[in-house]
């Protein structure tokens, strides 16, 4: 079976003499696969789509308001809930930026433990990914098998925040509390289980003929407009421009870890969907290295309990597993931040579909949109 | 309809409010156990809502399998914050819902607000647009207390009654209620 | 087992656990039941002869008991179809559960949720029903008929069984073929009359599909129809009937290459023509909300259920029929039991089959869907047919 | 190219630059003198020092304290408490920072080659915040101009839709604004 998807062109209505007009199609606030409150004005041409223009806000709760009235270690809390797959790198983000400020030093074990918690959250946000963008395409079944990993996943954060979702777990100075020899051992247990998963997924979708035809030259992003854009996380890794922020400004001590950065050829849907898949095996690798190296001492940096920042400002980012989250923090020396703001990589991440879904039929609207893998808290914060 | 008078009738005839009981208990068991939810999320709350729709949780057993159309959906799970911006939106899918139609309020931001209770745009609650029926507290509930809030519905389904026209005909339009007992 | 407590115990091989076995049990048990229910049904619709019969006796006119015996036959059709939709749905929320590691309906009625689809039909019974103010009214009322009632029609001729069928047709295939294909415009209409673009979309995608795959469809079973030399579903039936060496059943689909190709062409062919995934695109769920059904509650969108469940049905005993010898038995010694059984049963796992497809692919592209029909099913097909022809020629028979 | 060099470079080749005063810890931060010179700026940053990547535009109000009216509350380390006991430190001890009626906006741009960062900072006024658009240089900034036009009233004269992004339609004033004070609507009635 050869399937070319690209060479179906539009209908010309010039040619025939008979006028065709063009449809407004409202898809959302409210539609399946909008992964939340994402609302997508396409004016359609047959099934071809001519203008796409997102509209956001359905979800703008204020964060960077709220995080003016609230002191550091509330602040956590919102962070939290802005990319609510992978909260834990929120907090990291967070906290990075806070601790730079204030020119704390954050412990060794916190910092493993920070690596391992990311690196996990970061499966944990992948899988979530990886059902959605099953549904997305059509296949049910991913979502359950990803939903039954990620569900391990969640039961070591809960064992050692308490928390399935916001954790509030990464704190300014360090980390909230400690993991203990039996987490150590499940976390193992989890990797081990976890490994042979990834290539029954590859079997079950990355390699599934149909699969293929619907992402492989669909939504093609060159590094070019990608850089143009902004986009970053694997969309941007996904064009082939290696740049990955554990390897480019490493934090947390990521630069002494061994991975490698998951890079993409061509830009496609796949190539951002495999990405991903990619960067789940490395983050086992991450956390098999970081679990090894957990030296015992504190977890928590000597720090007030009401933290004053010094006035000032700093910027830190991470690789979150959406993109370059950064945090830009002003303080004026009170008890809350003056300015907060996040570099959002899913708000920048969605620009970029005004321009690629131009052409595009309304079936790929969904497969593009899916494999920028974008999150609503985050863009609307 | 018929469903409007065939109470009426019954309550007339010797006997027949056995049968309008035994009526009442059968079509609140196909409703009790057919509850299916929009497939819609506003925010974290959804990804809980969507970990009770997977493998561990299953909401299935209870036969709650989500629809993707308002028009087929019996039950509305307001899932995160509720923005000012997303009012209209839900209120018109809201009405799109066919009777009976129910709410499940989830989580602390579409009860109240929650953390953002004091930003700018975010509504205090979802019932100050649309009627709930079941408030869920948590920030995020768990999938548990989401199953624990449906099964809070089938209880108060469980009560509905044709007679007191409850199920066909509930024209609240903004406030907590109670299907038992109109708004 | 695990030694501790870990909250989702993670087992290597399922099958050590009892429960599991005995859940596995059960359900094969269920699928057996139902066969067995349908096995006695079928015996009993000897009954029919003698109720004919009685009808002649009582002295009516010939007209009167016509009509009274093609009513029967309509009951009995379109409860069969009522009663696949309840089953049916059941049974692939219960499979589709076990492929995903769930468990699906457990609660409603007792046990594993047998009542679920029948309590599911009460709620949608009273459901309000809802006729949106852009609809076109009529049409919108209109629709989930003209869907269903060629579905109903179509069963007419289909071989319930050895000679069991509603209407024994010479040209059994050729009216299925063309009332299946008439159920479209039902669909067309709901996009239309719905007023809503998403309908609009799958309404349209539904004509080009439809329409386009009852071509593969029809030319698919050629040979079958070519090694039977008939349309009539009963001769097809017959014709595999016997054994090669006196214990290999001559089933069409062992016919060489023709019979393995023809079954694969029909299998895609009828699951587009039943618009179930990989060929979903006209209710894709996650692109056009619920494509040309969107805008439609209550009854009015089960008929639209009951009309995919009674295609795939359709689809099923078609597929039994044409390449899995209908009626007859797989192994000689086994032909005590009844014809029905091994219909129902053969028809039974090509419905496994459908759900089985529908929660493993993803979706299909409109655009690469028609490609894969007209430049790769439709060919083969004809490619199929000459292959056939070749193997007529060389005394297959 | 080491952050010297690239402050050195763009202090040399854009009039009236000069390093901020209160720089982004760690990173190079170079202050515009006005708003003509940040297409100059960026430009300079793209073309020749190959910062092609727009990080971030965001600003900052340096108006004062949070105006915590309406339905706002006051920083409390214990907010649920019925009636805030006194604070375990001292309040803060006057403002540490020269406050000021400006909009300070802020781009940031990266070169992912070299993994370089630089901060560019233009103080406008807040009667009449008015910029240039990058959009035609960078499409990044298409959505966070938008953003930052939203929250902050930023013009940025250029922009091909300069429309609201976040907030509802029916908001009124800049949320993110100092002096922000919020209009209760119909949704916030009990």
């Amino acid at each position: 079976m050869s399937i070319n998807p690209m060479n179906s062109t539009p209908i010309r209505s010039e040619t025939s003499g008979l006028k065709t007009d063009t449809l407004f199609l409202n898809m959302g606030p409210q539609h399946p696969s909008t992964h939340g409150v994402l609302r997508l004005g396409l004016t359609i041409s047959g099934e071809v789509i001519v203008e796409a223009m997102p509209d956001i806000g359905y979800l703008h709760r204020g964060v960077e308001k709220l995080l003016e009235t609230r002191t550091y270690a509330q602040g956590v809390v919102l962070a939290d809930r802005l990319d609510y797959c992978s909260a834990m790198s929120n907090d990291l983000a967070f906290c990075l930026s806070v601790e730079k400020l204030l020119g704390a030093q954050v412990p060794k074990r916190a910092q493993v433990l920070r690596v391992i918690m990311a690196e996990l959250n970061r499966i944990a946000s992948h899988l979530i990914f990886f059902g959605t963008y099953g549904i997305d395409i059509g296949a049910f079944t991913p979502f359950l098998y990803a939903f039954r990993e990620r569900e391990m996943v969640l039961d070591l954060f809960e064992m050692c925040c308490g928390a399935r979702l916001t954790y509030n777990y990464i704190r300014p100075g360090g980390v909230a509390s400690d993991i203990n020899a039996d987490w150590i051992a499940r976390c193992r247990e989890f990797l081990d289980f976890f490994k042979p998963r990834l290539d029954e997924y590859d079997t079950l979708l990355s390699f599934n003929p149909i699969f293929l035809v619907r992402t492989q030259t669909v939504g093609i992003i060159t590094p070019k407009t990608a850089v143009a854009w902004g986009l970053s996380g694997p969309n941007l890794r996904a064009s082939g421009v290696n740049y990955d922020v554990r390897q480019a400004e490493p934090y947390c001590g990521y630069e002494q870890y061994d991975f490698t950065v998951a890079l993409g050829k061509t830009g496609s849907c796949w190539d951002r969907y495999f990405c991903r898949v990619v960067e789940m095996r490395q983050s086992v690798r991450i956390v098999e290295q970081a679990l090894s190296r957990l030296a015992s001492g504190e977890i928590m940096a000597k720090l007030p309990k009401v933290l004053r920042l010094p006035a000032g400002e700093a910027y830190s980012h991470i690789e979150a597993s959406r993109g370059d989250l950064g945090v830009y923090i002003v303080s004026d020396g009170g008890l809350a931040p003056y300015r907060l703001h996040f570099r959002a990589p899913c708000f920048i991440n969605l620009a970029i579909l005004q321009e690629i879904l131009v052409g595009k039929k309304v079936a790929d609207v969904i497969a593009v949109l899916g494999s920028l893998d974008i999150v609503l808290g985050e863009v609307d914060r | 309809m018929i469903l409007d008078k065939y109470p009426a009738v019954l309550q007339a005839v010797p006997g027949g409010k056995i049968l309008l009981t035994t009526t009442d208990d059968f079509i609140n068991l196909g409703r009790k156990y057919s509850i299916w939810p929009l497939t819609f999320g506003l925010a974290c709350c959804a990804i809980e809502m969507m970990a009770a729709y997977a493998s561990r949780f299953d909401f299935d057993r209870l036969g709650v399998i989500p629809r993707p159309s308002p028009r087929q959906a019996d039950l509305m799970i307001i899932a995160g914050t509720f923005v000012k911006k997303m009012a209209a939106p839900v209120r018109e899918i809201y009405h799109q819902m066919p009777e009976p139609r129910f709410v499940i309020a989830m989580g602390s931001c579409a009860n109240c607000g929650g953390p953002f209770h004091d930003a700018y745009s975010v509504v205090k609650g979802v019932d100050k647009v649309i009627p709930v029926d079941v408030y869920i507290p948590g920030c995020p509930p768990r999938p548990e207390a989401l199953i624990y809030g449906v099964m809070e519905l089938q209880k108060k389904i469980m009560r509905m009654k044709l007679a007191k026209g409850g199920g066909a005909t509930l024209q609240a339009e903004k406030g907590s209620r109670d299907p038992a007992g109109g708004a | 087992m695990m030694p501790r407590s870990w909250p989702t115990e993670v087992w290597k091989d399922p099958w050590s656990l009892p429960r599991y076995r005995a859940g596995a049990l059960w359900l094969g048990g269920i699928l057996f039941g139902i066969v067995l229910i349908s096995a006695v049904v079928g015996e009993l619709c000897v009954w029919g002869e003698k109720l004919f019969a009685f009808l002649s006796h009582l002295g009516l006119s010939v007209v009167v008991v016509d009509w009274i015996w093609v009513l029967v036959k309509l009951g009995c059709v379109i409860g069969l179809i009522v009663a696949n939709g309840l089953w049916a749905v059941w049974w692939e929320r219960k499979i589709s559960a076990h492929m995903q590691s769930r468990l699906g309906p457990m609660y409603a009625g007792g046990f594993h949720g047998w009542a679920q689809t029948i309590l599911d039909t009460v709620k949608l019974l009273l459901k309000e029903d809802i006729t949106p103010a852009s609809a076109d009214k009529v049409l919108h009322a209109l629709a989930p008929v003209v869907a269903i009632a060629p579905c109903v029609i179509a069963f007419a001729p289909v071989l319930f069984g050895k000679e069991l069928a509603a209407a024994k047709l010479d040209i059994g295939v050729l009216y299925i073929f063309a009332f299946a294909g008439i159920s479209v415009i039902g669909i067309v209409m709901a996009g239309w009359a719905s007023g809503n673009k998403y309908s609009l979309l799958g309404g349209l995608r539904a004509a080009a599909q439809i329409v386009s795959y009852e071509l593969p469809r029809g030319f698919s079973v050629v040979p079958i129809i070519m090694f039977a030399g008939s349309l009539d579903l009963a001769v097809i039936d017959q014709a595999q009937a016997g054994y090669w060496f006196g214990f290999f059943p001559r089933w069409f689909i062992f016919y060489p290459v023709a019979g393995q190709l023809s079954f694969l062409f029909f299998l895609i062919a009828s699951v587009a023509e039943t618009n179930r995934t990989p060929f979903d695109i006209p209710e894709a769920e996650s692109e056009l909300v619920a494509g040309f059904h969107t805008e439609f509650s209550g009854m009015k969108w089960s008929l639209f259920f009951l009309t995919e469940y009674g295609y795939v049905m359709l689809a099923s005993f078609l597929l039994a029929v044409f390449f899995f010898g209908g009626g007859a038995a797989p192994l000689p010694f086994l032909r005590f039991i009844p014809s029905w059984i091994w219909m129902m049963g053969k028809a039974m796992l090509m419905m496994f089959v459908f759900l089985w497809f529908r929660w493993t692919f993803p979706r299909l592209r409109v655009d690469q869907l028609m490609e894969f029909n007209w430049k790769f099913l439709l060919p083969w097909c004809f490619v199929n047919i000459a292959v056939a022809g070749l193997i007529l020629a060389w005394g297959m028979r | 190219m080491t952050r010297e060099k690239v402050l050195s470079d763009i202090l040399a080749q854009v009039p009236g630059a000069s390093a901020a005063a209160a720089p982004v810890k760690d990173y190079p931060t170079v202050r515009l003198s006005q708003p003509s010179d940040l297409p100059t700026a960026a430009r300079l940053l793209k073309d020749e020092l190959g910062f092609d990547y727009l990080e971030m535009v965001t600003a900052v109000d340096w108006l004062g304290p949070t105006k915590t009216e309406g339905f706002l509350p006051a920083v409390t380390p214990i907010p649920f408490a019925a009636k805030a006991p006194a604070l375990p430190v001292t309040p803060a001890a006057g403002p540490d920072i020269a406050y000021r009626p400006v909009l300070d906006l802020l781009w940031s741009f990266g070169n992912l080659k070299t993994h370089l960062k630089v901060f560019l900072r233009l103080e406008v006024s807040r009667e009449k915040p008015e910029v240039p658009s990058l959009t035609g240089l960078f499409p990044a900034a298409d959505w966070q101009e938008r953003e930052t036009f939203d929250l902050f009233g930023v013009r940025f004269s250029g922009h091909p839709n300069l429309t609201k992004i976040l907030t509802p339609d029916f908001l009124q004033g800049h949320p993110l604004l100092k002096d922000y004070v919020h209009q209760p609507d119909e949704f916030d009635a009990d």
